[in-house]
């Protein structure tokens, strides 16, 4: 065996500089200061949890489609598809999340760890629905898509699951995590940068809060 | 833009979705002619009015489900999932495109492996 | 005499509407000369305001224009500003700096050598170019350019930047199209009833005609805007157009000259559309109608009151209605001469306007003749009925108010204010009020209807067309002669005399000519204007830049996890769909030849990946591609052809099973969606009852494939948890284990190059990690990337077709040449009936291996194979000199006659040369037996 | 028997016309007289020798080369509307015959043939511009088909090639031929022999045309119903009346469909809209036809200056003729991704029309099980430029009741049959 390097996890999204390594990935530890911003949260660890749309599995994540929850143990729990579960978890706990997921006995269940598979981009700020509105036909008003609404729509023309998650105390900062396949992570991030260049976005780096 | 309700998702702009075309039943492999499987393939109904139809949701749930739509005024009056088509209706069926296109498009994927 | 009253001696004292800043003067280039004028000033009104009255050419006769209705849609002042062409000089307002021309002069506004179109005019009415140039065809390109010439556009240039435009979209409750008082006060009922509203108006200031009203207008003008600026629910858009109306009330809005964006695109959903666009005034129809100095009452209006520009010093009026009388008596109060106002109501007509440059008399119905340099018409309205017509209604024409009243619109859409009917200010507020109300009922879905009262027709003269022709369409120099004519030759219906003569289809969009063109054409059909009937209005209702309907760029590119490293290492870059691979970081022939010798690696990541899951996957399998699935082991992989359900080949790939349940499917790059929609479609609606959980997985994994004869010694060093050894991890196999450090990486043994190759599937995050590692650690077998390019022609070298390049849409899986693989005593699978009729008719092209007999020629790709003079008989579908064989090779088609190994064909190459060449053995011309790539 | 024999060909009467020329416009001008009908209407007739459906190019164009060329003239052309009124004012008005099979060059070749002379057969201007063609190639794989296309037209006699990118730039300097591009430029197929036309002025040439032989044209004529007695076309039923006639010709677009199921004949047609747009005049710039099947958009300039553009049919079957935003928004964003630097251009009017697309990207023309009910259908994007090819052809098969060979690969059994025709790879965008 050759001498190897220990592996260092990159975000499709070119972190930009200042870099350091955290949690094994290498991000930006660049911090945004004003009042919209834009962080790659790709570290994120993610599970896709595929199962009937109605069956035991369903009942006990108790998300329905279009909604996102947290559970005790802190993971985002997404209802992102019709019997397809996204769970967001802090990074490096795919594999907890994985295993906490539920397999009742007799029902088909598959459940994948899809953190090398996707990128995920959090835009948060009161001007962030006007940022989205530049790029996305959802309507992101309160009364339609409130906090810890969950849906899959065409961000920028990609593919892309958006989801309200708003931070902070009460909740009262407007955020959105974006999640897309990975190859178009840079793509989603630079269009979304583009439509908040009006509005001073800021590169905010990842950190654990992030989650 | 028309809006279609998607069973899953709610009303979405069309552009979400891939037409698909009128569902037509897939005959019986073992039996079919070259007259009914070359029917299978390439006719449609064409109606001026209402029709029953099959899209995809390609940018949202990723399901196949039937709508129906009037195609002059391009209303859409009903979608169903797969397992609710109507009575009478032809079930929907997953051979979407039942003859290979090569349209290659900006979205294609382009012309090397 | 301050030197701005020197720099325009048609510039008024303050006037009480006005909308000019006098305290910041601006100065700006016309035709290459100075002028100044105020912020505030439109283009043409700083114009008018220092004397000029004439603005442009006509598009045919180049007849000198002046201004009309002085509004955005004035056909005489389309400008050339800097380097934007066709800028409405009546609406854009004035910037400092600005380079101003006039567009369809030449040489010079003031001498105009076309004009003496004008005196052969008798010659070539309407549609004369159909009758003439017919013979001898060399005739016709001489003929073209001159009409080149006589293009009236603007000026562009190749050099032009693509400005910054941009879209969003808007899901408003109500939005309300006109902010004049009807539209403002509709706004303000809705949002006082609950909604979100978006108010547009056109012009940069809300409030309509109060604007240029009087004193009480100007009152009422101000406390509505009051209200509004109170008023958190309504968004204000001015210099913004609602330009569509398409299905499902789905609104194209255009917003103008926004401080970061040249235009801004909005794409509205809105629940209720309420259309309070006003009326527009029609230009009346007689002699000289189109002699500078001939305005609109409308236009006379704004230039004094908005903009305090005095239109002439001596006028005469025809007015059929108060609105003229109101124009009259502004004239009179800024000091205007008005020699005689001829009073529709009573009789009294215009006959004829002269002049050249500008008018000079008029005559009068009387035979009167009258001495002046402004003519005044207030003839009737038209109402811009475009949004309307594009909701499905079809307005109806009422004699009695001559002009036409919406008649059936969709729930989701509203009229109201003059387009809707006649009355009074406080009617028409009444109707606007009860509309807003009842619009944001509508959109709630709640609530009981809010009635709306009914708003009377009104009474107007019918004053279309005088007694003498004039001008009907200002910008397409179409005369009521010409209609006339066109009429008797037969295209007598509105749309064949629109296609005719071009009426209403010039910049103006028919906004001021169409219901004059109807009325033409109703006397010389002798129907009336209800059953001649108006042609289709089409959006956009006024015209939208390319840069505001294309937006930013929004094109999805996707990379590889390694991109960035190929970039750094000069690989020339390949667009393939959307995404960006390298091509080749150097000479390809030697890139092969390092694989073929030594080592290479490459990065094939876009290979489309399905992860399947389930009990069922390998019916699956069987079901879609048209080999045998049914026992494949776990640790194996297979390659599959799939078809599509007539037979022809869709796409091919290798599928591994990883474990009991899971295997991993992989698809070419270009058909990793449509394989991914087609197994789902069938999982979903043919087969719901199959445990089969698909999840795509193409750029989960970085996908590397590492070649040649020293690619198992460098996996020796950096694999851990999988023995290389050959019996141990055969050729077609997989497996799963840890590469440079990095766990749960998958390994195949394929051979897509035809060496020994290693195809690595990583998880992305540490892509660049294991692409780098490998290529550091392999430094010493002499390991190198190598691009697409090379590895093309390794595959032709190997005979693999690639589906779409060595395959068409017509081919069915037989033609191919892959009969081996297609197993007809399955049940089923896709394709399968018309596979199974292709084998009983052999009558098909297939594809073949081909080598020139002269090796040092490279058929073109696409080549044809002939026969005779012409005969084709097949084609070149893959060519490439072969660094390994040093010779060309080929994959081609041909006719059934010559499938037969050793069989010579005719090439003709694209320069006509024709050469030979041999159909091989197999299609694989380098180690057919594949020894190389088993080792 | 060719339905010729069934009444003296000339019963509906020639007459004379007035000769368009330059000469006649100018005495015309100063005598200050008018000129006549281009054509004439007519009451509608109890019976026909042959009922055509449809006033559009193709409609039009069979009449007219039945009268001219068989000496049949107890014909009726039917159209709903006015006529031109469908596909044939609608239009891009390219003229092109660049196509990737044999069967399909020589077919359109005759048509630009016909085109190349028809001003002069028609005394009527139809500007038929041969300003150039050319059809970009993105990637590898469209710049193969072009060289494929260029290599059949050749070997049929059709001036085609594949040229440069700095070729590209030299015939338009418009375009963005940086290999920066997004879609970068990698050729492009040349073809000097297209080009545009008028339209309109094709459909009236040959109503004037077929008028002038004794044509009875019907604008505003519904046909409402087909009476099919034993297998064969007995009558015609309009909304002005039935006509009795033992042949009917299907030449409608759009609506074909609707006319076939009247007589149960079950063709493999879908219908989508097909839009197009054209911008306000700019000083000429463009002197060829350009088109880019991967960005799914052609375009042209008028004499007059205006930027024509198309795109390929809508993503969906509709009989809707209304457009639609998203299809503006792509166009542009298309347009500019080829010519940077025309933003500031405004559009100005959008407008659609009906395409039957069929499975293989090619016209159903011939025969039917129905006897006397004759097929000119399924013309996708590709029916205006066809139109007098059309036109001969179909009066060919009329008269005579023989397939011409020029269209006998395009037969309606051939989808039965499994013998498609192979123009799909080449018509990503049919333009």
């Amino acid at each position: 065996m050759a001498d190897i390097a220990a592996p260092v996890a990159r975000s499709p999204i070119a972190p930009p500089e200042p870099t350091a390594v955290l949690d094994g990935w290498l991000v930006t530890t660049q911090r945004a200061v004003g009042a919209l911003r834009i962080c790659d949260a790709t570290p994120l660890s993610k599970v896709l949890v595929r199962a009937a749309e109605d069956g035991a599995v369903a009942s006990a994540l108790g998300v329905e489609l279009g909604r996102s929850e947290r559970d005790e143990h802190g993971t985002l729990v997404v209802g992102s598809g019709p019997g397809e579960w996204l769970l967001l978890a802090a990074p490096g706990s795919a594999a907890e999340a994985a295993a906490r997921a539920p397999r009742p006995g007799g029902e088909f269940v598959t459940v994948t760890d899809f953190t090398h598979s996707r990128a995920l981009v959090r835009l948060t700020g009161a001007e962030s629905p006007v940022v989205l509105a530049k790029l996305c036909a959802i309507d992101f008003a309160d009364a339609v898509t409130p906090n810890s609404s969950a849906l899959r729509t065409s961000v920028a023309k990609l593919v892309t699951d958006v989801i309200r998650d708003d931070l902070g105390e009460e909740r009262a900062s407007r955020s959105y995590l974006l999640h897309c396949e990975r190859s178009s992570g840079q793509y989603l991030f630079d269009a979304l940068v583009d439509a908040g260049v009006h509005h001073d976005i800021e590169i905010d780096g990842f950190t654990a809060s992030t989650v | 833009m028309i809006l279609l309700p998607c069973p899953w998702c709610g009303p979405r702009n069309v552009s979400e979705f891939r037409y698909v075309g009128e569902p037509r039943r897939r005959p019986d492999v073992a039996t079919t002619t070259p007259q009914q499987w070359r029917a299978y393939l390439y006719n449609h109904t064409n109606a001026a009015g209402w029709v029953r139809e099959q899209w995809f949701h390609r940018t949202g749930c990723r399901q196949y489900f039937g709508a129906e739509r009037h195609t002059i005024t391009d209303e859409v009056r009903r979608t169903w999932r797969p397992e609710q088509a109507p009575a009478g209706a032809e079930p929907l069926l997953g051979v979407t495109d039942r003859a290979a296109t090569t349209e290659a498009g900006p979205d294609a994927g382009g012309d090397v492996l | 005499m301050s030197l701005t009253a020197v720099a325009a001696p048609m510039r008024l004292d303050a006037q009480p509407g006005e909308v000019i800043e006098r305290g910041r003067p601006l100065s700006f280039r016309w035709n290459g000369a100075p002028r100044v004028g105020f912020a505030g000033d439109t283009i043409a009104s700083a114009l008018a305001a220092s004397g000029v009255r004439v603005f442009s050419r006509s598009f045919k006769y180049h007849r000198p224009r002046g201004l009309l209705s002085a509004s955005y849609h004035d056909p005489g002042c389309m400008l050339q500003v800097d380097d934007e062409p066709n800028v409405r000089g009546a609406h854009r307002r004035l910037r400092d700096g600005m380079d101003v021309a006039s567009q369809n002069t030449w040489p010079s506004l003031r001498f105009d050598v076309r004009a003496a179109n004008q005196l052969v005019g008798r010659f070539i009415g309407a549609g004369f170019y159909y009758k003439t140039f017919m013979k001898p065809q060399v005739l016709l390109p001489a003929y073209q350019s001159v009409l080149k010439r006589f293009s009236a556009g603007g000026r562009t240039s190749p050099d032009d930047p693509r400005d910054y435009y941009d879209k969003r979209y808007a899901h408003p409750d109500v939005v309300v199209a006109g902010a004049g008082p009807a539209g403002i006060t509709a706004a303000l009922a809705a949002a006082e009833s609950g909604a979100q509203v978006l108010l547009v108006e056109e012009e940069h200031d809300l409030g309509g005609h109060l604007r240029w009203g009087g004193t009480e207008d100007l009152a009422r003008l101000h406390q509505l805007r009051d209200l509004i600026a109170a008023q958190p629910a309504i968004e204000v858009m001015t210099n913004s157009v609602v330009v569509g109306r398409y299905d499902g009330n789905w609104l194209a809005i255009v917003q103008r000259e926004l401080p970061h964006a040249c235009e801004r695109l909005v794409k509205a959903r809105a629940k209720v559309l309420v259309v309070a666009a006003g009326l527009i005034e029609r230009p009346y129809v007689f002699q000289g109608n189109d002699v500078p100095g001939v305005m609109l009452s409308t236009a006379v209006r704004r230039l004094i009151n908005l903009h305090a520009v005095r239109p002439g010093h001596r006028a005469v009026v025809l007015s059929a209605n108060p609105e003229g009388d109101a124009a009259a008596e502004d004239l009179a109060r800024i000091g205007v001469e008005v020699r005689r106002v001829l009073d529709v109501r009573r009789g009294e007509d215009l006959v004829a306007a002269r002049g050249g440059g500008g008018v000079r008399s008029v005559q009068c119905h009387d035979g009167a003749r009258i001495d002046c340099d402004l003519v005044v018409t207030a003839a009737g309205w038209t109402a811009p009925t475009s949004l309307l017509n594009m909701a499905g209604d079809k307005p109806v024409y009422v004699a009695e108010a001559a002009r036409f009243l919406p008649s059936r619109l969709p729930d989701d859409v509203l009229p109201t204010g003059g387009i809707a009917g006649t009355g009074d200010t406080d009617a028409l507020i009444a109707h606007a009020r009860a509309t807003g109300a009842e619009a944001a009922r509508r959109a709630a879905g709640r609530g009981e209807a809010v009635r709306i009262p009914a708003l009377p027709a009104g009474r107007h003269p019918e004053h279309f067309i005088g007694r003498t022709h004039g001008m009907v369409d200002f910008s397409e120099d179409v005369s009521s002669k010409d209609l006339l004519s066109a009429a008797r030759e037969g295209y007598d219906s509105v749309e064949l005399v629109k296609r005719y003569t071009t009426v209403t289809m010039g910049p103006v969009q028919g906004k001021l000519e169409t219901v004059n063109a109807v009325a033409v054409l109703s006397r010389a059909t002798g129907r009336t204007i209800g059953e001649t009937g108006t042609t289709v209005w089409r959006p956009p209702y006024a015209p939208v830049t390319l840069g505001a309907l294309a937006g930013r760029i929004l094109e999805p590119v996707r990379y590889s996890p390694m991109q960035r490293w190929h970039e750094a290492h000069g690989a020339t870059p390949l667009v393939a769909g959307a995404w960006i691979r390298p091509d080749r970081y150097g000479d390809p022939a030697q890139e092969v030849r390092n694989v073929r010798e030594r080592v290479g690696i490459i990065d094939v990541t876009p290979l489309g990946k399905l992860d399947l899951r389930g009990p069922d996957v390998p019916r699956l399998l069987n079901l879609l591609y048209v080999n045998k699935w049914s026992k494949l082991d776990v640790g194996r992989v297979r390659y599959g052809v799939m078809c599509a359900e007539d037979g022809v080949v869709l796409d091919d790939g290798v599928t591994g099973r990883l474990g009991e349940d899971r295997y991993l499917m992989s698809t070419t790059s270009s058909g990793a969606a449509t394989v991914w929609e087609w197994v789902e479609g069938w999982l979903q609606t043919e087969r719901p009852d199959w445990q089969v959980h698909v999840i795509p997985m193409t750029t989960g994994y970085a996908s590397m494939n590492v070649a040649g004869p020293r690619s198992r010694e460098l996996l020796q060093r950096v694999t851990e948890g999988v023995d290389l050894d050959p019996e141990a991890f055969p050729y077609m196999h997989v497996r799963e284990g840890r590469v440079a450090g990095v766990d749960d990486c998958f390994m195949w043994r394929i051979g897509f190059t035809g060496e020994l190759s290693y195809e690595i599937h990583a998880p992305a995050m540490y892509g660049l990690h294991v692409w780098e590692t490998l290529l550091d650690v392999g430094d010493d077998l002499g390991i190198k990337p190598f691009g697409v390019e090379a590895q093309r022609i390794m595959r032709l070298e190997k005979g693999h077709a690639i589906v779409g390049q060595d395959t068409d849409g017509l081919t069915q899986a037989f033609g191919a040449g892959i009969d081996w693989a297609i197993k007809l005593d399955k049940d089923d699978f896709a394709g399968k009936p018309e596979l199974v009729w292709q084998r009983d008719r052999d009558d098909y092209f297939v594809l073949v291996g081909l080598q020139p007999e002269d090796g040092s020629v490279v058929p073109p790709e696409a080549s044809q194979i002939v026969e005779g003079r012409n005969v084709i008989v097949g084609r070149v579908t893959s060519s490439r000199m072969s660094p390994t064989l040093g010779r060309s090779i080929c994959l081609g088609f041909v006719a059934p006659h010559l499938r037969a190994a050793g069989t010579r064909v005719t090439v003709q190459l694209p320069d006509g040369r024709r050469i030979t060449a041999r159909v091989t053995e197999q299609h694989a011309h380098v180690d057919p037996e594949g020894v190389r790539m088993r080792g | 028997m060719g339905v010729g024999g069934a009444h003296d060909g000339s019963r509906n009467g020639h007459r004379p016309t007035a000769r368009y020329s330059a000469f006649a416009l100018f005495t015309r001008g100063l005598r200050k007289s008018p000129w006549p009908r281009a054509w004439r209407a007519h009451d509608l007739r109890p019976s026909y020798d042959v009922v055509i459906v449809g006033g559009g190019v193709h409609g039009l164009a069979t009449a007219y080369y039945l009268a001219a060329n068989h000496g049949i003239t107890d014909v009726a052309v039917l159209d709903k509307g006015y006529i031109g009124s469908g596909g044939s004012g609608r239009n891009t008005a390219i003229v092109r015959s660049n196509y990737l099979t044999p069967e399909g060059v020589r077919f359109y070749d005759r048509s630009v043939k016909l085109y190349e002379r028809l001003s002069a057969d028609l005394n009527f201007n139809v500007m038929f511009s041969q300003r150039g063609h050319l059809t970009l190639a993105h990637n590898d794989s469209s710049l193969r088909t072009m060289r494929w296309r260029a290599e059949v037209n050749k070997l049929e006699g059709v001036d085609s090639e594949v040229i440069s990118p700095e070729d590209i730039k030299r015939l338009v300097p418009y375009m963005d031929t940086s290999a920066s591009a997004r879609y970068p430029i990698l050729g492009a197929l040349h073809h000097p022999p297209g080009g545009t036309i008028r339209h309109d002025a094709v459909v009236w040439g040959y109503a004037r045309g077929a008028d002038a032989h004794g044509v009875h044209i019907h604008q505003g004529t519904e046909v409402t119903g087909i009476q099919v007695a034993r297998d064969r076309v007995t009558a015609v039923r309009t909304t002005r009346g039935d006509i009795a006639t033992p042949v009917v010709v299907n030449c409608t677009a759009g609506w074909s469909t609707l006319i076939s199921d009247m007589v149960g004949v079950r063709t493999p047609v879908a219908t989508f809209p097909l839009q197009a747009a054209v911008t306000e005049p700019v000083k000429p710039f463009l002197d060829t036809v350009v088109v880019s099947g991967s960005l799914h958009v052609y375009v042209s300039q008028t004499d007059r200056g205006e930027l024509v553009f198309g795109a390929s049919v809508d993503p969906f079957t509709s009989y809707s003729m209304r457009g639609s935003l998203e299809f503006i928004e792509e166009l542009a964003g298309h347009v500019l991704a080829l010519m940077p630097s025309l933003s500031k251009v405004r559009l100005l009017r959008q407008w659609a029309g009906l395409c039957d697309m069929t499975p293989d990207y090619s016209p159903i023309m011939g025969p039917t099980p129905v006897e006397g009910f004759y097929l000119d259908v399924g013309w996708g994007t590709y029916g205006f430029k066809a139109g007098p090819v059309s036109g001969e052809s179909m009066a060919e098969l009329i008269a005579t009741t023989k397939t011409p060979e020029i269209i006998a690969t395009f037969d309606l059994a051939r989808f039965a049959d499994g013998r498609l025709v192979g123009e799909k790879g080449a018509a990503s965008v049919g333009h």
